[in-house]
């Protein structure tokens, strides 16, 4: 059974015109590294709060249709249990970081989801080994980069003992080696733990080698699902729904029109073998 | 100015906030039963010893005290107008009439606002905002108005930061806010205003998800990772503030010394 | 509330968005050259509190933002501030919340704040005249009280002005806030 | 413009820029480039005379800002912030681009035109009577970069200028300021964006905590993958690529056009290690 699926899901603000989402459907399989790609206004944000019941729980709109996890669907699923297992990381860290310590921002979830401090103390050690910052446990938040901010937000999501994490554009903001580093920890921790994570992102820069399937979005509508051999067969996929390729695909397709053909061979199979499904080594 | 939190080790920063809140609370309503001006003014040097401990630098603590510096000030200019009982007169101008009992009482309603502010301040100076939200939850205030407690005194700074933000830019497209009178001044302030409530507000949704997302209010107990707890130094404190209060107020009562 | 249920996330949410404002606005002083005093738009942010999201909102938020003011700058107010403004939000939330639909919204607001205004003129004049100098002859204090007077006048009527300002600017430039309406 | 010895503290001691000195010329198109917390919107912020230095001292056209009145500052130099949300005062997308040129004094008909102008350019002419804090993301973005460019200033400096914008989004302001550009005024695009900083400038500075470590042509600096690193920067997709295949002449490979000179120019200069 796969671990989300969407059932011809619709969904409409109620003080924006148009739909945010019309009939979508596809399924995420748990493990599974998904980048939810589209363009600015295409619904990627709907997308991922649906995922973990923030929609319709708590933000007002019209749903039909289903989202299923696990098999049981969302409408019918308390909102805080659904949290615990869903995870959901907004872009802005600031907003989800406003408690005065790196500690009870990490034990604000478990704590409110009563778990025994013990359970909490050991929670809490994972998820800042699971994001690689053990070490700033003693800091003030306000002392921390970036990059930490986002990894001790997904980290006070770990603790309450998601299996899946969501980003939604949490990594747009980062510097690229910021957020390839971020990445990085991601990919591994996914493999290690088998923890599923969606990124929802404007480009495909980046996240094309991490990913295990993309779904694109356009307008709302569901443009594509696939992996990532499928989708940047041609960049053009991309391009046409405003989502930025990578620049190596856009470079070996004008090679392949202007250059060399064994070049281009050469480089496509390159670029493949970069992706994460034909990466062996996983992860690093 | 906002975060007054003095970042040193000292007794008083580790002892119990809920102790120091009692202490504060239990200060006020002591200053309003006494009206000795011996009792009061003994006690105010007594909170300025015990401000000592707080480690706050001089230049820090006499720019916080100033507004009740003046405020006492004001009292005890303004007194002789009004209060002109007693003998001997010190001092006599038309309606101005200074007489010594009337100059002491003036002195006693003065030393009443120090010693409140002085109070408070010992609790803000050696309390993290967090201890003391801590505090006032478990001295009984309800978990979830502590929470927005928190909240708002987490976005305070952050939003004098956005009307920093919202200044610069204005002036940057060639506004420039420091023309014009009073009234021109604070109209000038609505441009500035309305962007930052408008931030404000989409922060509070932002924030209302993020808060179901951690699971707020999913169990009717929640628990604490870190519970306070009052140690015998503690207890300690609390007993000696009750007792000198209770001290004070019998000694007020059977009129021991008097002035 | 009272009920012993938790306010909703939504609640907690706005109620500390309130607190931050109304502490903010409270920081910013405007000069008043003549008198070289300063007035301050904590004011405005309550009664806008009270005209958008109601008595409760506005009520504890003018309570905790302004109390904590004072907690750090002027804590000889600080047990008036918390059931002054406690009051002021909560009457003006009341009026606006009972009047709104039986009369123009702009001459509710205008009540509201001629209320609200009064109880936080009132009730400082209370607090200087007869509480500080509790235990004296109050004839002296109520002489303190006065000199106070205009300064909490001008306050409450800019504030209030600023107020009614604010909530249409931000209807036009922020529509959404109806959705954060609890 | 010029910069000379600039150094600033801020109020609670840390040292945010160090000793910086350098020139702009007319009609340069200038990269200011370097990892979040290297100084670069605090140096932009010297530039439009928001901030006063410390020390040192920033000249334009040979007057020293802090003797010029914010009128006379703004008249000369623009400033696209990064965050759009802070930057966005008004209740309609309109009234947002005249802010600035009301400011500048301009007739209410130059004001339409202009706007007018400067909304088909960036695409949010549909978007008029919007309040603009209502849009998604990359359109606020779109809006304040057409408020700022509308304002013609001499001098533009503009924060991550595509930050949040998708491609469509993202090449309309390219283009835009490509041909803003284009008309003989400087800008000086700050960003950690390589990709950016190689399609829009000529030249380019390279802070690192608070002091400028480089100052060049932006194809050496770009080329220059040691001092990026050292920055925090990384390089182009394609120059990293060129690099990891080890092919021929991947030094110079910045740009996509440089990836394919790079591989016809001889069929040996090809992939050596796929």
């Amino acid at each position: 059974m796969p671990l989300f699926s969407l059932r011809n899901v619709t969904f409409r603000y109620p003080s924006q015109e148009g739909y945010a989402l019309r009939d979508i459907s596809c399924e995420i399989d748990e493990g599974e590294f998904v980048a939810l790609l589209g363009a600015d206004g295409a619904g990627k944000s709907t997308f991922a709060k649906l995922l973990n019941g923030v929609i319709p729980h708590a933000v007002r709109g019209t749903l039909t249709g289903e989202v299923l996890f696990k098999g049981v669907p969302t409408t019918r699923l308390q909102i805080t249990g659904l949290v615990r297992e869903v995870g959901l990381a907004l872009q802005d860290p600031d907003v989800q970081l406003f408690l005065d310590s790196i500690e009870e921002e990490l034990a604000f979830g478990p704590e409110n989801l009563a778990v025994p401090p013990a359970e909490i103390e050991k929670r809490i050690a994972r998820a800042l080994e699971l994001m690689e910052i053990t070490d700033i446990r003693a800091k003030s938040p306000k002392a921390l980069s970036g990059g930490q901010k986002q990894r001790l937000v997904i980290a006070s999501i770990l603790t309450m003992g998601t299996e899946t994490i969501v980003l939604d554009e949490a990594l747009s903001m980062l510097d690229q080696s910021v957020k390839k580093e971020l990445l990085d920890t991601l990919k591994r921790m996914s493999l290690r733990e088998k923890i599923t994570v969606v990124v929802a992102s404007q480009d495909a820069e980046d996240i094309y080698r991490y990913c295990d399937k993309m779904i694109l979005l356009d307008g709302g509508r569901l443009a594509a699902v696939g992996r990532p051999s499928e989708i940047l067969r041609s960049s053009q996929v991309l391009t046409s729904l405003g989502i930025e390729p990578p620049q190596v695909l856009e470079a070996i397709e004008r090679i392949r029109d202007e250059g060399p053909t064994d070049v281009s061979g050469r480089l496509s199979r390159y670029f493949l073998s970069q992706l994460s499904e034909n990466r062996m080594r996983g992860g690093s | 100015m906002i975060d007054v939190y003095v970042r040193k080790a000292g007794p008083l920063h580790r002892l119990d906030p809920r102790v120091k809140i009692i202490g504060a609370v239990m200060l006020t309503v002591l200053c309003f039963f006494l009206s000795n001006l011996s009792y009061l003014l003994a006690l105010l040097i007594f909170m300025q010893l015990l401000m000592l401990l707080t480690r706050v630098s001089s230049r820090i603590y006499l720019r916080t005290i100033w507004l009740a510096v003046r405020l006492a000030i004001i009292f005890v200019l303004i007194w002789p107008f009004f209060d002109q009982a007693g003998e001997p007169m010190l001092l006599d101008l038309w309606v101005y009439k200074v007489t010594l009992p009337g100059f002491l009482r003036s002195l006693a309603v003065a030393a009443r606002i120090l010693l409140i502010a002085s109070g408070w301040f010992i609790l803000i100076f050696t309390t993290s905002q967090s201890q003391l939200v801590r505090g006032m939850v478990k001295l009984g205030l309800r978990y979830d108005l502590g929470l927005s407690i928190s909240i708002g005194l987490r976005y305070l700074p952050r939003f004098l930061g956005t009307m920093d933000q919202i200044k610069e830019a204005q002036m940057s497209r060639g506004f420039d806010m420091r023309k014009g009178g009073p009234i021109t001044k604070a109209k000038n302030y609505i441009p500035i205003l309305i962007p930052t409530i408008a931030i404000a507000m989409r922060t509070a949704d932002e924030l209302s998800q993020v808060l179901v997302c951690k699971g707020y209010g999913a169990s009717k107990r929640r628990t604490y990772l870190r519970e306070l707890q009052m140690r015998k130094t503690d207890g300690l404190a609390l007993f000696s503030i009750a007792s000198l209060g209770l001290l004070l107020i019998l000694l007020d009562i059977i009129g021991l010394v008097q002035l | 509330m009272g009920d012993g249920r938790l306010m909703s996330p939504r609640e907690i949410a706005v109620l500390g968005i309130m607190i931050a404002l109304v502490a903010t606005m409270t920081l910013i002083l405007i000069p008043i050259p003549a008198t070289k005093g300063y007035f301050n738009l904590g004011e405005a942010m309550i009664f806008f509190a009270a005209f958008i999201f109601g008595r409760r909102i506005a009520g504890l938020s003018g309570a905790i933002g302004a109390g904590f003011i004072d907690a750090i700058a002027a804590p000889q107010f600080l047990p008036a501030t918390i059931l002054i403004k406690f009051a002021e939000g909560y009457v003006a939330g009341t009026i606006a919340d009972v009047l709104r639909e039986r009369a123009n919204e702009q001459v509710v607001r205008a009540f509201a704040v001629e209320m609200g205004g009064a109880i936080m003129i009132i009730g400082y004049f209370i607090y200087e005249a007869f509480v500080l100098p509790l235990g004296f002859d109050t004839s002296a204090g109520i002489g303190v009280a006065i000199i106070e007077l205009p300064w909490n006048i001008s306050q409450a009527f800019i504030g209030g002005l600023i107020a009614m300002l604010l909530v249409t600017g931000i209807e036009k430039s922020y529509p959404r806030i109806r959705d954060l309406k609890t | 413009m010029s910069v000379s010895d600039l150094t600033y503290v801020y109020e609670d001691g840390t040292l945010a820029l160090e000793d910086i000195s350098f020139e702009i010329s007319k009609g340069e198109r200038i990269g200011l480039i370097g990892e979040n917390g290297s100084g670069k919107t605090t140096l932009c912020k010297h530039l439009n005379g928001i901030l006063r230095p410390s020390k040192g001292r920033v000249l334009i056209e040979g007057r020293d800002i802090a003797e010029m009145s914010i009128s006379e500052v703004v008249g000369k130099v623009g400033l696209l912030f990064q965050n759009p949300d802070n930057q966005l005062f008004c209740s309609t997308v309109t009234e947002e681009m005249s802010f600035g040129l009301r400011n500048l004094g301009l007739t209410e008909d130059e004001i339409a035109t202009r706007s007018q102008r400067y909304a088909r350019l960036l695409r949010i002419d549909g978007l008029a009577e919007r309040p603009p804090l209502m849009l998604s993301l990359g359109l606020r973005r779109l809006v304040t970069i057409a408020s700022v460019l509308a304002m013609e200033q001499d001098i533009v400096l503009l924060d991550e200028p595509t930050a949040w914008l998708d491609r469509f989004q993202s090449r309309t302001a390219t283009d835009a300021i490509k041909g803003f550009a284009s008309s003989g005024r400087t800008i000086v695009v700050v960003s950690h964006n390589m990709k950016l900083i190689a399609d829009l400038t000529e030249r380019a500075v390279v802070l690192s905590r608070g002091r400028k470590i480089a100052d060049g042509s932006t194809r050496e600096i770009l080329a220059d993958k040691e001092l990026l690193r050292r920055a925090g920067l990384s390089p182009t997709p394609v120059s990293e690529l060129a690099s990891d295949l080890g092919i021929a002449g991947h030094e110079r490979v910045i740009t996509e056009d440089d990836l394919i000179t790079a591989l016809c120019r001889g069929r040996d200069g090809g992939v050596v290690r796929p």
